[in-house]
């Protein structure tokens, strides 16, 4: 949800402008070279730089996180050292004020980080595409309301909703954010969806499958959506990219995971404990640090697709 | 155009009306009771005591009526204004809370928004024709969109506030003063004013910046620009042209950045302990004062709406073809 | 800017809150507060000033209660002395009548005379339910004006403990502003044009400050010879401990009454200080009580609680989560200033000390054992065992607290988890009962010790319960006692003996375990002002100003700074 | 003579290697000629077109030369070749439906790209008005948007706009072919029409609609994959084509009397060989009926009668 | 075998289908066993419409269409499998047709799973072959590749082929040749003819007269959604009746005759008719009156039938009344 959707490209946009509906320049669909070239789209992919650079990244803090616990002393929560050390041998990240072991702190805090992202993104793109996929394709009606309610969450300020939201169920694990975080960041999605349904809905193809007597639902997942796996891939990636900032933020004001440790809950005690004054830089420096090199390498890595998926852009 | 504006008029009524009704439900779902917190701050123990001011705030807070009644009554107050009394700063009105907080949220949203947007796209445009600033503006343009809102809060309060003391880094202006149209007084409200604002201003800048050049990009591949170029027209006027028709999608675009702005506002806010109404919105929340947060959600809302709207009239005006009565067909 | 600017009062518009926002009726004020006039203060308010009526217990900009309005005795938490202050003196002419005598030459900021009536006044409108102080209406009798400065009060249950505090905690009303409040204003009107008897007036108000004036009129000045050294407070909205801790280090700030974690380190190097120098580096206001929800078990059983009371290492919380900022309870529950009641008898027999051993023999005793081998307890029914220690969210201290107290508890095989759900939803659980474990620390420092105990045993157990007693321990024995101690007046041989008897019920039972002292908290920047209450110092009064602590020592301190200079 | 394009190569670059699009193409067209351009698909035709105006990114002039008017054009170097374009070159594009900027009024741009070229706008603005007039149009469409006429108005003020400042040479590429049958025919007559007043001197229309190409070219130039099959007099090609191709295309069209039942038509076997690396000698000779050894060199692009010239070794 | 009578097309458009696009208006006609019936007109004239219509991918609004007299406007899911047994039809864009990342074999697998489920796969690569080859496709050339490797005719062959995997009896050709080269063009015009001797029946629809000519046996004129003239292909190309016909023809590019020697002959047939409306005569000398059936919709006239001029060759009218002026326009423009 956090600022996610200028770098969506132009297709997200300019579906909803009256009078250019699928004729978006160069959307994922337009621009995309027809046909089976998964080998080419892998060449390209692995001669980005910008995909490798993000994947190496992202790949990195997931694999640090998934592992590095292993091979930790200390619990994140454990008075581990002397309060307030800065960054030693024996504690590469510092202590807080408690003595805790920033390191620990930080590596469980990317499990959490991937899992808000990994569920919070996939939960909004199942929303959003489903959403965007029925409005595109019945058309009609039920376009006319599904665009009503994605154009009503889209005005709502999500971020406040998600506030309440979490103020009211009180329940506060990281799933139970994710979720919420979900269920509030789909409308883009939708509606670019929507827009990539609607111009490949009046592919004769189509029709043609419908004269095969095939159901839509079918058609929908067997001809519709592998058209847009590149763009539903971009897509679930700034939304992975999303979902964790938001995640973060909400953290922050303090309205984190209780029984876990995040990124954005670091950040949260290292200011609730002054860290800013009493100069314990290391406390609150790595946790936003790695949410902006994973956020930013997924950035990063999509606009590196989206040259590989797009061959337009692979001029520049 | 006509009835492009109707339909954006419609789902802007049905956001108004879904928002005022979610609105209403808040302190009738959360948990806690508003009753109850104003019972229980006065400390009594007095059984009749306890009953007698439980009465009186039920009455206060108008929660004594039939629930439908409750609805009607609340609509009927908002179109007066009202938005109910606080249970935090009892007995302050909601309204009056909530507009003092206003100015300070929209004095850093405003400019932020407006000047990201601007510099962001000047940006953009220029990376989009410059290989050297692209492969600089980009990467850098990516990591600042990253970044968690705070976090380049936090370290811009450090930084220049605690680290160099250029900034203050907390209040709307300084405790020592007292408003008035002064320039000392205004010179102060702006050092104050700064770190939020570039806080915010900056992880905006790098959305916009990207986003317009990968719309200049598509733009400069158009039909159009290549016409225009097979004729003879200088880059200049090409780009100029491409620049236009690319500031289109972002103004859509803005609108959708509204609300995730306005977020981020929210949580700057609450990093320099600027007086706005993120600082609103935490604090009736700790203090689970319903009402409050209702009003206060109620204002953003409707300022969304609002923004909203004026960008959809700003893009009618900018965009010919919303005035062509070519409104989506299905096809 | 102008400067100075002394002479002309503001008269405070209609709205005031209004009035210091909009830059219009600004003018009239000046437009900066000389700093070496004004006193910066932060860490009494929470949230925008917004109602200077004295009468609800809480709601009220700080120093509503104390500044502005004024009570008729202060009282010294170091000394506990009890001063007279609106009075000149009170005393008891019978068994059930207390006879209280008025200073002479008392005005309000109006112009007014304070007299008698507005005493009676003051004490009648205890008899609106609403009123938080109604319930003295139970064992009061009638309140009569004698004289134009004598007030006399007649008892049907002299509770002497009771008296005194409210002796010092209500604050004199002024009949001709308020004797046509309605009974609803007396709860809701937000007071915009208060007009009290104290040191300070209002002068501005804004979102994030509270700003006091001096009162040249003052009658303690004629009367006591007492002058305010500062002609402002500005008391600073506090947002959280990090916007107050920069704003102190900066200089911008001279006394900050909130808890700044780190700031043992600050007073180490000089750059704060605080009552102590050295730890526990603050006094203590009240005791932190971990309270166990006797409605449910196995918090019913007295062995568990005292099982439970052993397991955590107090010491750990004050060192790590504190930093050593506080130091741990008494096992009366009382606070240090009380040491002086403390039977070290009792305490020697019955008192709980973290022993981790004998937490688990007494476990063991009372028939918890692991059953089914989890590594935690079951009930002697063989029930699972698995609580809940709730602790308003944002309250790091206590957050951090309550995880060093769930591990403690689970190291003993007590399984625990710390859950912070929204400071509401505490305070909803805690009215109604729905909750295991929960931290509180309402009962503070005051006039007698009495006050820990009504909290800890209140009774009768309501459906609501609003004032103490959260865990709902049932004893009529032990409220009886209470009850005695209320009506026995200090100093007696009976108080002495009843007390020791309380303290004896008191940690037998444990209806609340307390686990560390609450500080005072109070940190000084001593660049602008100087002599701060300081430990030793000859007149170090509780340096705190939070609401009801101005009568508590608040003024006195503010009375005896000095300019630095 | 107007232009004469001498073994003009120009490829395109792909990761595969350049697709030699117009390998080799020399031919003339005189002053007040139309000349038309036709071939299958894919053959080069409108590469042709674009070579001799405005290579975009992935072309690169590999050799040959193209003069106009005695000037030769600087066709390889955009930025040399801007001097050049509209007053001497000018072209019609494929997309005159989306060749104006959709936001800008239409009288507007012309002013634009006229200030471009030093032509104060309102000198030309009554000759402006004249010629709309002429193509049937009100002066009001200068204070129209685009998206506010229809394909055969756009197409018909692209015309206009292209030729106003009197190009030595004007390029029109599928200029009708999106348009019903009487927009067509108003189209094409207005190109005629064009040329007849002088507005441009001579002409190259590109359309794969040989029946269209009869009914306004002066000249028709039929290519094949890249190279030149033929070029005559427009009714020459329709009644004598000599090459093979030639014959077979214009043979596999049916006339308006034409019935299935009475004459079948046939088509041409096969398809065009892959212009990236396309074979040696004559390129149809894979589809040839006359195709022998001597096939295996590329004939050369002869004239074998007054103004008919061919390239085929079958011909003498 | 297919009769469309009355049928009407109207597209809801605007938000909630507020206004209405009346797309297809009172259309009736007929097409036969081993017949091709050619479906002419400009663009948005609502060609593409009807045979969606007939192909039930649209619902119609209004009329019906009978296929060897069953109506089939309201076909559920089961039944439309079987009517798409018998009838099919291949669309504009060969490239469209194909979905793009999948390889064209996957057309034929798609069908057979829904329609052939038990036959095994020896006797498919049969069938698919014998299909293949009744376009003329070698299988080794086409199967196993991505749409774009291969050439529009190819791939509309393919698109043939598949419709004849399923011995269908009616095919809708939807401008199937107009994206096609003119190499290949009349390749995929001869297999229709082909198609036709074997007694297929074929709704052809173009907006290219030449090309109906060559195959068609009647043809069907439409404006605006509405029938202005039909008859067989022979007396309506050479006799046009309406306006709208003659200035169709006029506009052809023929590639024997200039716009010019066209227009003359046009000039002298308008001349003959002398401004006469042969609709309003005929109705007139019915001795009929339009009255109701001149309701007008969008200022169409809605009600107005065809009137039989000579036995097979019928003729509508836009005008409500003979002395207004016709709104397709003179034949030939002044
Ligand atoms: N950008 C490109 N990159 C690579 N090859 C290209 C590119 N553009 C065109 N070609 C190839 O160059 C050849 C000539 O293309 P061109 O567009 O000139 O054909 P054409 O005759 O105009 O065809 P059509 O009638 O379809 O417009 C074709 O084989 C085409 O595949
Ligand atoms: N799904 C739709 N929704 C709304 N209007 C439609 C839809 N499909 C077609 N139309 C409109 O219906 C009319 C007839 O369209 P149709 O596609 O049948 O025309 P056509 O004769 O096939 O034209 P073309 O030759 O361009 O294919 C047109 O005005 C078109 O804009
Ligand atoms: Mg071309
Ligand atoms: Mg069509």
């Amino acid at each position: 949800m956090t600022a996610t959707q200028p770098t969506a490209g132009p297709g997200v946009e300019a579906s909803e402008q009256p009078g250019v509906a699928g004729a978006t320049p160069g959307g994922p669909v337009a621009g995309r070279k027809p046909g089976g070239d998964a080998r080419e789209t892998l060449y390209f992919a692995l001669r980005n730089p910008k995909v490798i650079i993000g994947l190496v990244v992202v790949l990195g803090f997931l694999l640090l996180g998934l592992i590095g616990p292993a091979f930790l002393r200390y619990a994140p929560m454990d008075y581990a050292g002397p309060p307030m050390a800065p960054p030693s041998a024996d504690f590469p990240f510092g202590t807080t004020t408690f003595g805790q072991d920033v390191f620990a702190q930080f590596v469980a805090g990317l499990r959490s980080t991937f899992l808000v992202g990994l569920l919070g993104g996939g939960v909004a793109a199942v929303i959003g595409m489903t959403i965007g996929f029925v409005a595109g394709y019945r058309g009609g009606l039920i376009d006319e309301l599904l665009n009503m309610l994605t154009n009503v969450v889209l005005v709502i300020p999500g971020f406040v909703v998600l506030i309440i939201i979490n103020a009211y169920l009180g329940v506060r694990s990281v799933p139970m954010q994710a979720l919420y975080i979900g269920i509030f960041s789909w409308p883009w999605v939708a509606r670019a969806v929507r827009a990539q349904t609607l111009s490949l809905r009046t592919r004769d193809f189509i029709d043609l499958a419908k004269l095969s007597g095939v159901g839509v639902g079918t058609i929908l997942r067997r001809e519709v959506a592998p058209n847009m796996y590149s763009y539903l891939f971009m897509t679930f990636v700034l939304l992975f990219g999303g979902s964790i900032l938001t995640a973060a933020s909400l953290d922050f004001i303090g309205l984190g995971p209780t029984n876990a440790m995040s990124l954005g809950l670091m950040m949260n005690q290292a200011v609730q404990w002054s860290a800013l004054h009493l100069g314990l830089w290391w406390w609150f420096v790595p946790p936003g640090l790695g949410i902006t090199l994973i956020v930013g390498s997924l950035y990063i890595m999509n606009v590196g697709l989206d040259e590989v998926f797009n061959p337009k852009l692979r001029e520049m | 155009m006509r009835g492009y504006l109707a339909r954006k008029t419609l789902v802007y009524g049905l956001t108004f009306v879904v928002a005022v009704t979610l609105n209403w439900l808040i302190p009738r779902l959360m948990p806690g009771d508003p009753v109850q917190r104003m019972v229980a701050r006065a400390a009594v123990q007095h059984p009749e005591t306890i009953a007698s001011m439980t009465d009186y705030y039920e009455r206060t807070f108008g929660l004594d009526l039939p629930i439908w009644q409750q609805y009607l009554n609340y609509w009927a107050a908002l179109f007066r204004g009202d938005l109910g009394t606080s249970v935090w700063l009892f007995p302050a009105p909601v309204s009056e809370v909530v507009l003092d907080a206003v100015p300070y949220t929209l004095g850093i949203m405003i400019p932020a928004i407006l000047l990201s947007f601007v510099v962001g796209n000047t940006v953009g445009a220029m990376a989009a024709r410059s290989r050297w600033l692209d492969n600089v503006a980009l990467p850098v343009g990516y990591l600042v969109t990253a970044m968690p809102y705070m976090w380049l809060a936090i370290l811009l309060a450090w930084g220049f506030g605690v680290a160099l003391g250029w900034f203050p880094v907390a209040g709307g202006y300084d405790f020592g003063l007292v408003p008035q149209w002064s320039w000392s007084f205004a010179a102060d409200l702006l050092q104050h004013w700064f770190l939020p604002f570039l806080s915010l201003f900056l992880v905006s800048l790098g959305g916009w910046a990207i986003g317009m050049r990968n719309l200049i990009i598509y733009e400069l591949e158009s039909d159009y620009a290549n016409y225009l170029a097979a004729l003879g027209a200088p880059k200049r006027l090409i780009r100029q042209y491409a620049f236009r028709n690319a500031q289109l999608p972002q103004i859509t675009g803005l609108a959708l950045q509204l609300g995730t702005i306005l977020g981020g506002a929210l949580v700057t806010e609450i990093v320099f302990a600027y007086p706005g109404l993120g600082k609103l919105v935490l604090s009736a929340i700790q203090n689970q004062d319903f009402f409050l947060l209702q009003g206060t959600l109620l204002f953003v809302v409707i300022g969304v709406l609002v923004a909203n709207f004026v960008i959809d009239i700003v893009y009618v005006l900018v965009d010919p073809r919303t005035r062509t009565g070519l409104t989506g067909g299905t096809a | 800017g102008c400067s100075g600017g002394g002479g002309s009062a503001p008269t405070p518009a209609a709205n005031p809150y209004a009035s210091a926002e909009g830059m219009d009726a600004a003018t009239e004020l000046v437009g900066e507060y000389p700093r070496e006039e004004t006193l910066f203060t932060s860490g009494t308010q929470w949230g925008p000033p917004s109602s200077w009526n004295p009468i609800p217990g809480a709601g009220h900009a700080t120093g509503a209660r104390g500044l502005l309005y004024e009570p008729l005795f202060q009282f010294d938490p170091i000394t506990l002395e009890l001063t007279p202050w609106l009075a000149e003196g009170g005393e008891w002419t019978g068994d059930d009548t207390y006879e209280l005598t008025l200073r002479e030459g008392l005005t309000w900021q109006d112009g007014e005379t304070l007299d008698a009536e507005d005493v009676v006044f003051t004490a009648e409108l205890g008899k609106v339910d609403a009123v938080p102080y109604s319930n003295i209406w139970t064992w009061l009798d009638k309140v009569e004006a004698t004289g134009d400065t004598t007030v006399e009060f007649t008892f049907s249950d002299p509770r002497y403990q009771e008296w005194d505090n409210w002796l010092y905690s209500t604050m004199v009303l002024p009949e001709h502003l308020m004797s046509d409040w309605s009974d609803e204003d007396l709860l809701a009107n937000p007071n915009e044009e208060p007009v009290g008897s104290g040191a300070f007036k209002f002068s501005a108000v804004g979102q994030d400050r509270m700003v006091w004036e001096r009162n040249d009129d003052w009658w303690a000045k004629s009367e006591l010879g007492l002058e305010m050294p500062m002609k402002y407070i500005v008391d600073v909205v506090n947002t959280s401990n990090e916007v107050a801790l920069g704003l102190m280090l900066s200089g911008s700030l001279d006394l900050s009454n909130n808890f700044l974690p780190g700031v043992n380190t600050l007073v180490d190097s000089g750059q704060v200080s605080t009552y102590y120098e050295g730890e526990p580096y603050m006094l203590a206001a009240a005791s932190a009580n971990l309270i166990p929800n006797q409605t449910r078990a196995p918090m019913d059983d007295v062995d568990f609680r005292q099982a439970l009371a052993r397991s955590i290492d107090v010491d750990k919380i004050v060192a790590n989560a504190y930093g050593g900022l506080v130091s741990k309870a008494h096992p009366s529950g009382l606070v240090p200033a009380f040491e002086q009641y403390y039977d070290q008898d009792v305490a020697a027999e019955h008192g709980f000390t973290f022993d981790a051993d004998e937490a688990a023999s007494i476990l063991a005793d009372a028939g918890y054992e692991d059953t089914d081998g989890d590594g935690f307890v079951e009930t002697p029914d063989g029930e699972q065992i698995d609580l809940k220690l709730i602790v308003p969210a944002g309250w790091t201290d206590w957050m951090e607290a309550a995880r060093v107290i769930a591990e403690d508890a689970s190291a003993a095989g007590i399984k625990v988890t710390a859950d912070f759900p929204d400071a509401g939803a505490v305070d909803d659980a805690r009215a109604t009962g729905d909750f295991d474990l929960l931290i509180n620390g309402n009962a503070g420092i005051s006039n007698t010790p009495w006050t820990y105990y009504n909290y800890a045993f209140y009774q009768p157990i309501q459906e609501q319960m609003l004032a103490g007693n959260f865990g709902r321990y049932e004893d009529k024995e032990a409220w009886e006692l209470v009850q005695d101690l209320s009506r026995t007046e200090t100093g007696t041989p009976e108080f002495d003996s009843t007390l020791s008897e309380v303290q004896e019920k008191f940690m037998t039972d444990l209806p609340a375990i307390p686990l560390w002292y609450n500080g005072a908290w109070a940190q000084y920047n001593e660049s602008q002002w100087t002599n701060w209450p300081k430990e030793g110092r000859e007149d170090a009064y509780f340096p705190v100003m939070w609401n009801n602590y101005v009568q508590m020592g608040g003024l006195n301190a503010l009375l005896a700074l000095e300019p630095a200079g | 003579m107007a232009l004469a394009v001498n073994d003009l190569k120009v490829w395109y670059r792909t990761r595969r290697g350049d697709v030699k699009a117009l390998d080799g193409v020399t031919f003339e067209v005189a002053d007040g000629e139309i000349m038309g351009i036709a071939g299958e698909s894919g053959c080069g035709k409108t590469t042709l077109g674009k070579a001799l105006i405005r290579l975009d990114t992935r072309m690169k002039h590999v050799g040959g030369t193209v003069v106009l008017d005695d000037d030769e054009l600087p066709i390889g170097d955009d930025n040399a070749m801007r001097r050049h374009r509209y007053r001497e070159v000018s072209l019609i594009p494929q997309y005159a439906m989306s060749a104006m900027n959709p936001t800008r009024k239409i009288g507007r741009m012309i002013r634009d790209l006229l200030g471009a070229h030093n032509v104060r706008y309102n000198d030309v603005l009554p000759e402006l008005e004249r010629r709309l007039k002429l193509v049937g149009l009100e002066p009001d469409v200068l204070g129209r948007y685009p998206i506010e006429l229809s394909g055969g108005m756009k197409q018909r003020v692209v015309l206009v706009l292209s030729t106003l400042l009197d190009p030595s040479l004007l390029i029109g590429d599928e200029v009708t072919s999106a348009l019903d049958v009487s927009s067509q025919k108003a189209v094409a007559r207005a190109l005629v029409e064009f040329r007849d007043h002088g507005f441009v001197k001579s002409m190259i229309v590109i359309t794969h609609d040989i029946s269209v190409l009869f009914q306004v070219a002066d000249t028709i130039l039929v290519m094949y994959a890249g190279h030149l099959a033929e070029k005559a007099p427009a009714k020459t090609i329709i009644s004598d084509p000599l090459h093979p191709y030639t014959k077979m295309l214009i043979g596999a069209l049916p006339k308006v009397g034409d019935r299935y039942e009475e004459q079948q038509l046939e088509g041409i076997e096969g398809r065009p060989p892959s212009l990236l690396e396309p074979p040696a000698g004559c390129r149809f000779r894979d589809r040839c009926p006359l195709a022998h050894d001597r096939c295996a060199e590329a004939p050369p692009f002869r004239e074998v009668a007054e103004g008919h010239h061919v390239a085929c070794w079958a011909v003498s | 075998m297919l009769t469309l009578d009355q049928l009407d097309k109207v597209y809801k458009t605007g938000t909630f289908g507020t206004s209405d696009l009346h797309a297809v208006r009172q259309v009736s006609l007929d097409v036969q066993r081993g017949e091709v019936v050619s479906l002419i007109g400009e663009s948005g004239s609502g060609k593409s419409t009807i045979g969606k219509l007939v192909l039930h991918l649209l619902s119609s609004t209004g009329g019906t269409i009978t296929f060897d007299g069953q109506d089939v406007t309201k076909l559920g899911f089961r039944a439309r499998r079987d009517y798409y047994r018998k009838v099919q039809g291949v669309f504009q864009d060969p490239f469209s047709s194909f979905n793009p990342i999948y390889k064209v074999d996957r057309t034929f697998e798609t069908l057979r799973r829904s329609y052939f489920p038990r036959v095994s796969s020896g006797e498919w690569r049969e069938r698919l072959d014998d299909a293949l080859a009744a376009v003329t496709l070698e299988p080794d050339d086409i199967l196993g590749k991505f749409p774009h490797q291969l050439s529009g005719g190819q791939l509309q062959r393919l698109l043939i082929a598949r419709a004849l995997l399923l011995d269908i009896e009616l095919l809708v050709a939807d401008e199937i040749i107009s994206m096609l080269d003119a190499s290949t063009r009349i390749d995929v015009l001869n297999l229709l003819g082909e198609l036709k001797g074997r007694g297929l029946g074929i709704l052809f629809v173009t907006h290219d007269l030449s090309l109906g000519n060559y195959v068609s046996d009647r043809v069907v004129i439409l404006y605006k959604g509405r029938v202005v003239e039909r008859g067989d292909t022979g007396a309506v190309f050479d006799d046009p009746l309406h306006p709208y016909t003659r200035d169709l023809l006029a506009s052809v590019p023929h590639l024997d005759r200039t716009w010019e020697e066209v227009e003359a002959q046009e000039a002298e047939r308008t001349r003959r008719l002398a401004g006469r409306c042969l609709y309003h005569e005929d109705i007139a000398a019915q001795g009929r009156s339009l009255g109701d059936e001149a309701r007008s919709v969008d200022g169409v006239p809605n009600g107005l039938g065809l009137v039989e001029h000579a036995p097979g060759h019928f003729v509508g009218c836009f005008r409500m009344a003979a002395e207004d002026e016709c709104p397709a326009g003179p034949a030939v423009k002044p």
